[in-house]
């Protein structure tokens, strides 16, 4: 395969200070936790549903008890407790303590062994939830085929979820190995998650319980019909991050849009909410065999991709390291960048290869994310199919892992199904017609491509040690991510992050990182 | 039966979406993609999005729109137009034909006129086919003599006379300014001037044919894209026992 | 005046050729085809070619006609519906402004609702500009206050008239089940609410919007793709001196 | 740049088996004239136009010499002797013998020394003619910058030149350095040149003097505009090679597509005829600096690709050591190739890689005309327009010389304005982000590529062999160009040439094979 070199020791001092860099944040995130975190608890202990508005019961409880108790020692001794004591199941239990049907004062009495108990079972379920859905994909991995990467991922979004499922069967139909289903705008605002199947969305569809479960059954059914696993993805970055872990858990779903910082820089979300979330996420995530994918690919839609190209590899080192720390291994972390070069450059290919070749080397053992050109998408459809063309090409010939697919009318409309159709075919012709294409060439030695990669390295080793200097938050309030400036008390969700008290315990994420290795 | 109403689909059942790109002969302006816009509103279109327009020429712009098409059409009404045979596989074909016709079929094709594209003809009738489906020149039933590409009309009628033919199957690739409309036309005409239309079964092919066509031109049926020699030999068995009364 | 009547343009003056290219819902087949062809025929299209059909999903086929449209349009009756001010350079504006308004013209401007498209807006505000043309930050004569996006319009207004703004300048750019509709229209009709629209000069901006729908929808002014600051800033300092009777 | 390593001893062992092949034919070419070069003798004598039919007056002219005294000893010395006699201008002369106003018997009287006087006066005329076609084209050359290869050409054809002028000012807004006008269907089997400015071709226009004036009007025109010298090409190869080359020079058309087989194979012209016409036809491109272009491209519409690309290389040999022999240069030898492998086939781009660098290499001072992709083309026009890109990439990637547009409704229609538009488009779009490709890869030693192109040089040498030996219309003859079989005594235009008499004299051919060297 065509490589180029690069300085193994330049990458290992660059990891290093990427880990040094989490290990900060990691402090922070040690000490706090959110509502969400609290509400995925209850999630994962069974909790779900909605009242008459549409209101979530976890978000319902985890009211109640912020409101009555108080949420700094977590809601999971609180929960079990009540539920040792009411008997019920744990859904049973939260619609009674939502209906008011619950004396919190009466709750000391429950015997501690037997409140232990309870909460031991229900961190059990909890962790079966998060097993099972690990050996259903560990059995369809072994049942069918491994796919040839670059694995083509292909974006529904027509804001019905019944209408998502047909454009997905049409795309899977054309070679699509990957299905996402892209979330109505400002989803990520929202600090519940919406129940059940939903019709109406706007730029993409609710990310619902519901809808997981209606398109995974779909592509269940296409997969056995097509003799080939087709997996299915999700977006989690947002106020309820960890939440959507664990409907994902609970659906099967095989990869989540989940970044540590994406929440931060482009919904404004508060840091801390952002940090300490993506953390439990991304826990789930490793333990339910989810793949993450991040989202560097969206500072080149705003900030110049041959000045900033280094921030993409800084922020993809930061987010390596934190989803470590998180337990995934390296083949779980799927690293976003884009082909997103201005075209009228000349040799903007070569700018293209030299980005998505070093991304590709420097993560050898993960799936990489590559993102199609969008940006410079031109309303002429035929000319922005000439470039998906030769992002095909990149893609094919650096070896990508997962190819999410470019579309000819990108700067038009969200993808009619034959838009769809279009893409893949140029897809398979290309993937096909240059598939040993990188085993047939090499990149010249110190020429522009090496040159590139090291000019990038440069800029991005001295960025991390910036950063390790200043610490990542103070970094990003500076702009220095996406061109984009967040300071560390402002921002949404800030309300639903809080310090965790002395007798703070969230023992589902205990359990996780003491089975870390 | 029931209708079933149809429109194009975009991505939402009838939401009518439909792409069209089209050159005005006008200057890239403001203007020229509101008359893009209004044009076409005058083509049964409506929400109407001039997607693109560029300049591609003194006086010319080109437009790029997406729009919801209007009409409804009922799918029940539509009546194919495809020759309609059982398509059956060379050793069928060849069995059939020696117990019911017992005798080899003989069929003489060329690509007629200033035509002189071979591909068409030679993938049903020579020896190696097309898309692995074996061409007439294999069939130990058949007697099949490809005249090749820039053939008159009147050799091949006189081919198919001295063969004594069953069959003349006829190519055109070349449809600019209708130059194969008036290709197969005037071989019908010399058929029919000499009264010869009846004695053979006429077939027409190639890429922009279709069997509705090749039937208002006056042939006995027709052959697009796509079609494989298989397709034809079952077609002219069957007619052929159809003609001679044989069941 | 004389008429001038076009219609598209493929290789030869008024053959009217048009690229069409949409999906049934019906599974491929040669009907598929035919339902295709009288689709087109409804859209007043004739020498209807269905160049190409592939089947993209169980009861979807895609197709690709080229065919001659019918209708003609008479060019001169098409009304042009950019916004028509002389567009000038930021140093005749800066003049013109301390010249005969005599004080900085004010502008807030965000993309609104749900949008989080920022770029769009920040092209026509911010410092740097777009296309080698500074944005209206650079302005000496302006003041330009830029909230951004995701910004209610409720926060849009009150910044308004906080800031005793001369205009308000909204982008939008998801159009998807018409969003930008209801933003846009909701933002007018409060400010018509609050009997406070005459106050402000009303700017529509982004990729999907031009002139004539901004007018519709009670703006006094769209600007779509390729928009370059120094035109917003022509068209406003003409309708302020306008507004304001000062010649 | 990207080079494969090719044994260049091979390659001058190849080259030598050429020009023996070429020698051969030579030698036959020698020994015979033809109709149509009598013809192009008295075209470029001044004599042109047509009769009430119209039949062109040089045909008419050579039909009644022939009647009347025999042709066998060329043309040039009788017209002279007759005009000597008539005192009047060379086209006066042709319609006085057209008109039967010279009585043959008494032009003996004729004192020979004015005969030779006229005679040389009228060579003198000709020559002008090709030397100031040349010298118009080097100014152009030098007044307007050099074009970066490869060069843009397109085609037009609607039949109708002056919707051909439209097509083509489009064509070079849209950045076309070159310009053909396809010819009319059937036009190559005409045993004349049309006359006069035509607006009704099939599948193209008619290509006549008038014709080829009002483009090079146009394009000079349009080249002031732009500032970049726009070039023009129209057909030779068929029954009237040489005489059209004539007609080319007099209106400063810039390429010929005149190859020394292509009406053999493809348009069933007697080989004798279409080698002794192919050699003064040349002659006269040479003079009057008329690039050629030869038609390897078509051996591949009919040929595997893969199984027969050996044939192109040996036909692009040939084709070259016989334009050698008429005196053309390297860089006016416009060898062609295409890129026509089966899309379908894995690695297709390797080998379309391959085919195109092997002809670049062994061609290296050559303007090779590299052919878009036509029979695999889809009447799916998005992915037809995604096999041109790759085919515009492999262009720039292997540093063609011109490089002929594919156009995206290829399977459908001659180009409309709009589809030429896309394609320069693409072109240009591809050209520019991947400028330098091809100096910033290398081929992998021993690789695909490498041993491919070993492959096709093994099965050329050999072939070229089997050649030598057997003589070229022998091998002609068993088929083994193209599929297509063709023998000596047969084909259209044969009783168009004929064996020279002891008197013959073509005193044009004479002179400019005298200033060869
Ligand atoms: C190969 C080719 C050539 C070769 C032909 C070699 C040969 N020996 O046939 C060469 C290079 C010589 C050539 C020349 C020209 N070509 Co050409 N050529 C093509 C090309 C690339 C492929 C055609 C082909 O082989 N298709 C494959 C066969 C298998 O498909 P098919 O013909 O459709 O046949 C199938 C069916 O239609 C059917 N069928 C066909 N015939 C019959 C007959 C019967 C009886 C039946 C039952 C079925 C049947 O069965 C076949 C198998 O399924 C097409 C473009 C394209 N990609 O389609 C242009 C194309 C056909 N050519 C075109 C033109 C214009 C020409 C020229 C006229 C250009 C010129 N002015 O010089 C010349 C001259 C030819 C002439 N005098 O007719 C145009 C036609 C435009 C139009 N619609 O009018 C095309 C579409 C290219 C273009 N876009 O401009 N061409
Ligand atoms: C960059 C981008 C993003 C970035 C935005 C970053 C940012 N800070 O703005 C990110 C990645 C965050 C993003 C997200 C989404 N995007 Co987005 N995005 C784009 C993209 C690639 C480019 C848009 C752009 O920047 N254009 C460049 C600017 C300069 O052009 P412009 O906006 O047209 O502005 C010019 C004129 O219109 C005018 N103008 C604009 N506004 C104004 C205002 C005034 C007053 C005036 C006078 C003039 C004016 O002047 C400008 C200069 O000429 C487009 C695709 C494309 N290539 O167009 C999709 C696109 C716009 N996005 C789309 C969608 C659906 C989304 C999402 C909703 C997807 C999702 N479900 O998650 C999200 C969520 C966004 C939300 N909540 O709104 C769709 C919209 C489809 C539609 N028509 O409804 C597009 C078309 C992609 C697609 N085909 O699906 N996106
Ligand atoms: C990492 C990541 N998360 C989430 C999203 C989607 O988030 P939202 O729903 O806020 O648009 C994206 C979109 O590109 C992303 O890259
Ligand atoms: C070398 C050469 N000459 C001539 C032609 C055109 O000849 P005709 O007019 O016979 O189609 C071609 C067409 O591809 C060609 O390659």
């Amino acid at each position: 395969m065509a490589r180029l070199r690069i300085n193994s020791r330049q990458v290992s001092r660059m990891k290093k200070l990427a880990t040094e860099i989490s290990s900060d944040v990691q402090e922070l995130i040690s000490r706090h936790s959110s509502v969400s975190i609290e509400r995925t608890i209850l999630r994962l202990y069974g909790v779900d549903g909605v009242d008459e508005d549409g209101t979530p019961i976890p978000n319902l409880v985890a009211d109640r008890v912020k409101e009555k108790e108080g949420i700094e020692n977590g809601i999971s001794h609180f929960f079990a407790k009540t539920m040792a004591k009411t008997g019920k199941s744990s859904q049973k239990t939260a619609e009674m303590i939502v209906g008011g049907k619950i004396d919190f004062s009466k709750l000391d009495k429950v015997p501690q062994e037997k409140v232990i108990q309870t909460e031991t079972a229900l961190v059990d379920t909890a962790l079966h939830v998060l097993d099972s859905s690990r050996e259903r994909k560990h059995e369809k991995e072994t049942t069918y085929p491994s796919p040839k990467p670059p694995l083509r991922y292909l974006i529904v979004a027509t804001g019905n979820i019944y209408e998502d499922r047909t454009q997905a069967e049409s795309a899977v139909t054309s070679g699509a190995d990957i299905i996402a289903v892209i979330r109505s705008t400002a989803q990520s605002l929202l600090d519940y998650i919406p129940h059940g199947p939903t019709t109406e969305g706007f730029g993409g569809t609710f990310a619902t319980q519901a809808n997981f479960r209606i398109m995974r059954e779909a592509l269940d059914r296409i997969s056995e019909k097509e003799g080939r696993f087709i997996r299915l993805v999700n977006y989690a970055s947002g106020l309820c991050m960890p939440e959507i872990a664990a409907c994902a858990a609970y659906e099967d779903l095989d990869i989540l849009l989940n970044d540590s910082m994406y929440g931060i820089l482009f919904r404004d979300i508060n840091m801390k909410r952002t940090f300490v979330d993506q953390y439990f996420s991304r826990l789930i995530c490793a333990r339910a065999n989810i793949m993450i994918n991040t989202g560097e690919d969206n500072y080149l839609t705003t900030a110049d991709a041959i000045d900033n190209f280094y921030t993409v590899t800084t922020s993809q080192m930061i987010n390596e390291a934190m989803a470590k720390k998180a337990g995934l291994s390296e083949e779980l972390i799927g690293l976003g960048h884009a082909f997103e070069v201005d075209p009228e450059i000349e040799n903007s290919f070569l700018y293209e290869l030299a980005h998505a070749q070093l991304t590709r080397q420097l993560f050898p053992r993960s799936p990489v994310k590559y993102m199609p050109p969008t940006r410079y998408k031109s309303t002429d459809i035929f000319y922005s199919h000439t470039l998906d063309t030769l992002f095909n090409l990149a893609s094919i010939l650096t070896d990508q892992g997962i190819h999410l697919a470019g579309i000819l009318t990108e700067a038009i409309h969200t993808p009619l199904m034959q838009d769809r159709h279009k893409s893949l075919s140029s897809i398979n012709y290309v993937f096909n017609t240059a598939a040993s294409l990188k085993d047939e060439i090499e990149f010249k030695r110190n020429g522009f491509i090496e040159k590139r990669t090291r000019q990038i390295l440069g800029q991005a080793e001295k960025f991390l040690k910036e950063i390790q200097k200043k610490g990542l938050m103070k970094v990003i309030s500076e702009g220095k991510f996406a061109d984009i400036k967040r300071s560390k008390d402002s921002g949404k969700g800030l309300d639903g992050v809080f310090e965790k008290g002395p007798l703070y315990s969230n023992p589902i994420m205990d359990r996780l990182e003491q089975d870390i290795e | 039966m029931k209708h079933q109403m149809i429109k194009p689909y975009g991505d939402t059942l009838n939401d009518g979406i439909v792409q069209l790109s089209f050159t005005l002969p006008v200057e890239y302006s403001e203007k020229a993609k509101k008359a893009a816009e209004l044009y076409a509103s005058q083509l049964n279109l409506e929400n109407i999005v001039v997607a693109h327009a560029s300049r591609i020429a003194d006086n010319f712009t080109f437009f790029i729109i997406y729009a919801s098409a209007v009409p409804m059409l009922d799918y029940t009404s539509v009546v194919s137009t495809e020759v309609k045979v059982p398509h059956m596989k060379i050793h069928q074909i060849n069995r059939l034909i020696r117990d019911k016709l017992k005798r080899k079929i003989v069929a003489v094709g060329a690509a007629i006129g200033s035509d002189a594209h071979t591909v068409g003809i030679d993938a049903i009738m020579n020896m190696k086919g097309y898309h692995q489906d074996y061409g007439l020149e294999r069939y130990s039933q058949f007697r099949a003599v490809n005249m090749g590409a820039q053939v008159t009309s009147e050799a091949l009628i006189s081919k198919a006379l001295e063969l004594n033919a069953d069959a003349i199957l006829v190519s055109q690739t070349v449809t600019q300014k209708d130059t194969h409309i008036r290709h197969f036309t005037e071989l019908v005409e010399l058929l029919e001037a000499e009264n010869l239309r009846g004695r053979f079964i006429l077939v027409a092919g190639g890429p922009k044919i279709t069997n509705e066509l090749a039937i208002e031109l006056g042939y006995d049926a027709g052959f697009g894209p796509h079609t494989v020699p298989s397709m034809v030999a079952s077609y002219l068995i069957v007619k052929i026992l159809e003609k001679e009364g044989i069941k």
